[in-house]
């Protein structure tokens, strides 16, 4: 089904994505925020509401944290609200702030990701162990890696797919990050630095992995006839989609992320989108692990199951390559401070549709691209499609 | 196509009660559920959208969101989280049917606040860790200075706080849903403990447990199932001054704002003339008159007589908080007032038996986020 | 459906999230803990609607303007509330109450919630007491006092 | 596009001021119906399933509702104590990202008597890391009777049935 009404990206921001930041949650969402307003042609005073996307309280050790995030991500007197799908909400957080705009209860929204991960000790990794289920998992003395260990090994056993197929995705990401002006662990490094890093939870090694990160980011949406009149280059969300599965993920077969195929579909139809692979110039598919990029470009739809590894190796995803993937650097290069990295890759589709990233730009003038996140329990997809 | 309504066409929710050992969350939400599908006439494969209220702390699970989707029938749906009270869930399935990209949403809201062992811990958390959180006091003192700051400005007394204890939770024993009804004197609210004065044991709602799931649908969809449905007029949440160094410690600046924008979407400009009843947060005492202060009723000061002469009691002008209110429901962040929701849904529909207003159409519901938050939402109810 | 019929059937299971935190107060906390140190209060005024933060902000919430402007502010200010308070967070009732107070600072449009050394009213002129030993922390202020 | 943010080196993060915070999250939640009678099942011995009669899937961990179905279980099937390894892990790293002598090896068990690919998460013990395989298969090895608790942990681990390692 077609919206009712048409709503655009036309302005955005990020921080720089850290280990441990000076600032404060509250300064790193104002430092975005600030960006996002400066290049979208409206001063604060237009914009008529507000979304917060920033992960699980634990992180920054605050409850309910969307109201203490709230004046620093410009929502003082506002109607100001938080969405939260877990690791989905960076990407989410357009989704949310695209309804309150094409719903016509407001004309432009101010879309903010926070997070700020350092403040959680002894690691911030600690504060993952609360998403398994408190009764039949936690007891098991779990941690997060698990989760990905068991369904990129999965992934591999059904596609056959080797280790070295695997690396090639951080070798990529990393050397992609080095031109992006946000990222925390940008480096060159080959297939055998990869495959030489030690094992966290086999067959996951420490360069397959994001780091944790402070880090924020913030987009600016408008509505049609605002869109037109203040921005040269409105960027127009033309499908979105998510989805969210059982939480029952043991009783499920991880090889294949269903939830993000549902919620693809959802948003190609939305963009009149049939032959996504060919449709499609840029995805930023969500890569918090090296082989999470590959196991979400499947599900997206942009090669069959099992067919991502070749592509990838065969170059088509570089940036000069048919299909670049992840041109930003990805969370594998720039850093995962969860949300904001999620709103980080509707930066990059939208920076480069309008051709303003540089060294990073992707050849031939893209006209559309895909971002992507995922969370949860291995559960949740969200997508959105924007194009110029 | 454009300006299609929105309207509720199925509550359903199980009991609220202190404590509720013998289910799981899981399990108490299917219940709602069931309840809420079978009113609307609809099974969970219909519904396009849903959404469900918590916050992590609340429910000792980081990422919530995972646990909600199978005990709804939102299996591969599109689900997502607001963290938010019930009213923000509303909102938030209101402004999603209104794309035009979806027909039926459900709103899910729940608690299980006695599986909390410290609750203290947990609310001392929402402060601002630097500045706010020195003391070690529980949460609760911010309320006992706001509620001195009211009574200065406006004047009341103790005593007319304890005047909306006495009545909410004597309205609560008309409520089959609430957890806390009970007949108390105005010197059992005044005599109970102090805890942070002004503010004293009884002047706090007791927490509870429950479940609430609505089911929301478009014009067009409500039409084609041929189903009565009570309509949104008007819906608006605001934040007000989210930190405790720049807010007006007197003033509920978001149930102002929230309320006057509601209004003017619904296009009531006498709200003492065209609505009929009122539902609003008195999670504390002091903020039941804060609130129909806020909201427009009456002036500042104006409240806690009218209060005492009844005209906001079952026989009076405006019924405010027939339900029981948190004070006579039960406290449960999300979900209470959604359990508001249903009472003005119920009332609307004519179906509360021996608690039914008389021609009634339209009713007000108001909610706050708490402790230490300036965020609330208005939604108005019509027929 | 089923359920629990028996109460010794009830079963619960017990659990924690087991973390804890290291808070950093950021760019203009830092600067406002710093000279907390010596005694001194500092404030940040947006240089666009003139409003004055305590603690002080890099930002205005208002207007959303970068705040670049911080002052020293005299240690007083007026009380706007006031409460004896008897409940602590892990949910202990105090046998005596522990009085605070609700200050606006003067020549700021910023309020502290403060120890009150004394009993105090609204509308009360106070002053504020700093502990000999500081540390940078918000406990560096002993608390308030009638001027 | 202006990018800000001062990222603090460890030797700076140790000057900042800081303040350290230990909350007390305790909680005690309600097993409710079906997870309680299945840690009911676990300290009798016993791994309990439900079928829905709907989908007439066997389901583990057992749930008072069909996910997909949208009805309520009650028929309880007890399911054997042995498995097959859908999916696993060896993982060199604890809860809190410090570095482990002895590897644990996590998995997904799919549990005999339960439908094709309904599985749980435990722990595999008495295997070497190099030894485990995807589809091999696993027998329960519990806690003594009279230590079992009513816990996923009266489960020790599962090994590897006999004739597995060859």
């Amino acid at each position: 089904m077609k919206p009712w009404r048409k709503v655009a990206v036309i302005g955005a921001g990020l921080t720089k994505f850290m280990r441990r930041a000076l600032e404060t949650g509250r300064e790193l969402s104002f430092y975005a925020v600030k960006e996002a307003l400066s290049s979208s042609g409206l001063k604060f005073k237009d914009i008529q509401s507000v979304v917060m996307a920033t992960a699980p309280d634990a992180f920054d050790g605050v409850h309910m944290k969307g109201e203490y995030l709230a004046d620093g991500a410009g929502g003082f007197k506002k109607p100001y609200m938080r969405s939260y799908v877990g690791g989905g909400s960076g990407v989410f957080a357009i989704i949310h702030g695209w309804y309150m705009v094409a719903s016509g209860m407001f004309d432009t929204c101010l879309v903010v990701a926070e997070e700020k991960m350092s403040s959680c000790q002894p690691h911030p990794q600690g504060a993952f162990n609360s998403i398994y289920d408190h009764t039949l998992e936690r007891p098991l003395g779990v941690n997060l890696l698990w989760i990905f260990a068991l369904e990129m090994q999965r992934y591999m056993h059904v596609h056959k797919i080797s280790e070295e197929e695997i690396a090639l995705v951080s070798v990529k990401n990393k050397k992609n990050a080095l031109d992006h002006p946000s990222a925390q662990v940008a480096e060159e490094v080959t297939v055998k630095d990869v495959l030489n890093s030690e094992i966290m939870a086999w067959p996951v090694r420490r360069l397959m992995v994001s780091p944790t990160s402070d880090g924020a980011g913030a987009i600016v949406l408008a509505t049609e006839h605002i869109a037109r009149r203040v921005s040269e280059k409105p960027v127009w969300i033309e499908g979105v989609g998510w989805c969210l599965d059982t939480s029952f993920w043991t009783n499920r077969d991880l090889y294949y992320p269903d939830y993000v195929e549902k919620a693809a579909r959802m948003a190609y139809e939305m963009a009149g989108i049939k032959e996504p692979s060919k449709e499609i110039h840029i995805a930023e598919p969500y890569d918090p692990f090296a082989y999470k990029e590959l196991h979400h470009m499947e599900g997206l739809l942009l090669c069959k199951r099992g067919e991502a590894p070749k592509l990838t190796a065969k170059g088509v995803t570089q940036r000069n390559g048919d299909l670049p993937v992840c041109p930003s650097g990805g969370l594998l290069g720039v850093g995962n401070p969860i949300a904001a990295a999620g709103l980080m890759k509707i930066c990059e589709i939208f920076w480069q549709l309008r051709g303003e990233v540089g060294k990073r730009q992707v050849p031939g003038n893209p006209k559309r691209g895909v971002a992507q996140a995922w969370g949860d329990l291995m559960q949740v997809g969200t997508v959105v499609v924007l194009g110029i | 196509m454009k300006e299609q309504r929105v309207g509720i066409i199925g509550v359903g929710a199980v009991p609220a009660r202190g404590v509720s050992p013998d289910v799981s969350y899981r399990e108490m939400i299917f219940e709602a559920a069931q309840k809420a599908y079978e009113e609307a006439g609809i099974e969970p494969q219909d519904v396009d959208t849903f959404v469900c209220l918590s916050e992590d702390f609340n429910e000792g699970v980081s990422i919530f969101d995972e646990y909600v989707p199978d005990q709804l029938g939102a299996v591969l749906k599109p689900v997502h989280t607001i963290c938010g009270d019930g009213l923000y869930g509303i909102a938030s399935v209101f402004m999603q049917l209104r794309t035009g990209v979806f027909q039926i949403g459900v709103v899910e809201a729940h608690s299980k606040l006695s599986n909390i062992v410290i609750r203290g811990e947990v609310e001392e958390m929402a402060l601002e860790p630097l500045c706010s959180r020195w003391t070690g006091f529980h949460p609760y003192f911010v309320a006992g200075l706001e509620m001195r700051r009211f009574l200065f400005e406006t004047g009341f007394k103790e005593e007319d706080c304890a005047e909306v204890v006495k009545r909410m939770k004597m309205n609560a024993m008309f409520n089959p849903l609430a957890a806390h009804p009970a007949k108390i004197s105005v010197d059992d609210v005044l005599d109970s403990k102090p805890i942070a004065t002004p503010l004293k044991e009884f002047d706090i709602a007791p927490q509870a447990d429950g479940a609430v799931v609505i089911v929301l649908a478009r014009e067009d969809v409500i039409r084609s199932l041929k189903k009565d449905a009570v309509w949104i007029e008007g819906i608006s949440f605001f934040t007000g001054e989210p930190h405790l160094d720049s807010r007006d410690f007197g003033k509920a600046t978001y149930a102002e704002l929230s309320a006057k924008k509601a209004l003017e979407i619904a296009g009531i400009k006498n709200i003492r003339k065209n609505v009929q009843l009122i539902e609003l947060c008195d999670v504390f005492s002091y903020k039941a008159l804060q609130h129909i202060e806020a909201t427009g009723l009456c002036k500042k000061g104006e409240s806690g007589i009218l209060l005492k002469e009844g005209f906001f009691d079952f026989d009076g002008e405006i019924p405010v908080n027939l339900s029981g209110g948190h004070l006579g429901i039960g406290s449960m962040p999300e979900a209470t007032v959604l359990y508001q929701v249903l009472e003005v849904v119920k009332q609307l529909r004519g179906e509360a038996g021996k608690r039914q207003v008389k021609n009634a159409t339209i009713g007000l519901v108001q909610s706050w986020r708490g402790i230490p938050t300036s965020s609330g939402a208005t939604l108005i109810l019509g027929v | 459906m089923k359920k629990v019929e028996k109460n010794t059937e009830i079963r619960i299971w017990k659990g924690e999230i087991s973390v804890y935190y290291l808070y950093t107060p950021g760019i203009a906390g830092e600067k406002f803990f710093e000279s907390l140190k010596d005694g001194k209060f500092i404030a940040s005024k947006c240089s666009e609607c003139g409003k004055r933060y305590i603690p002080p902000r890099i930002y205005c919430e208002e207007c959303l303007s970068e705040i670049e402007e911080y002052f020293v502010v005299p240690n007083s200010g007026v009380v706007e509330s006031w409460s004896e308070v008897y409940l602590t967070a892990d949910e202990n009732f105090l046998d005596k109450p522990v009085l605070i107070a609700l200050v606006k600072i003067d020549e700021t449009d910023g309020k502290l919630i403060l120890k009150a050394l004394e009993k105090v009213e609204i509308g009360d002129r106070v002053e504020i007491v700093f502990e000999e030993k500081r540390e940078g922390r918000i406990s560096d202020i002993k608390g308030i006092r009638r001027r | 596009m202006k990018v800000r943010g001062k990222d603090l080196k460890k030797e700076e993060f140790e000057r900042v001021i800081k303040i350290e915070y230990h909350p007390k999250l305790l909680y005690a939640w309600d097993a409710g119906y079906a997870v309680g009678k299945f840690l009911s099942g676990l300290k009798e011995g016993k791994i309990l399933g439900i079928r829905c009669r709907k989908c007439d899937r066997i389901l583990v961990p057992p749930r008072a509702f069909c996910e997909l179905c949208f009805v309520p279980l009650d028929e309880w099937v007890e399911l054997k104590d042995t498995g097959r390894v859908n999916t696993f892990s060896i993982s060199y790293i604890s809860w809190d990202v410090k570095r482990l002598e002895k590897p644990e090896i996590p998995a997904v068990i799919e549990i005999d008597g339960a439908s094709e690919g309904i599985g749980i998460l435990h722990l595999l013990g008495e295997v070497k890391p190099e030894q485990v395989k995807v589809g091999m298969r696993v027998k329960a090895v519990w806690k003594k009777k009279e230590e079992r608790v009513g816990a996923i942990t009266d489960i020790l681990y599962f090994k590897p049935l006999e004739g597995e390692l060859k």
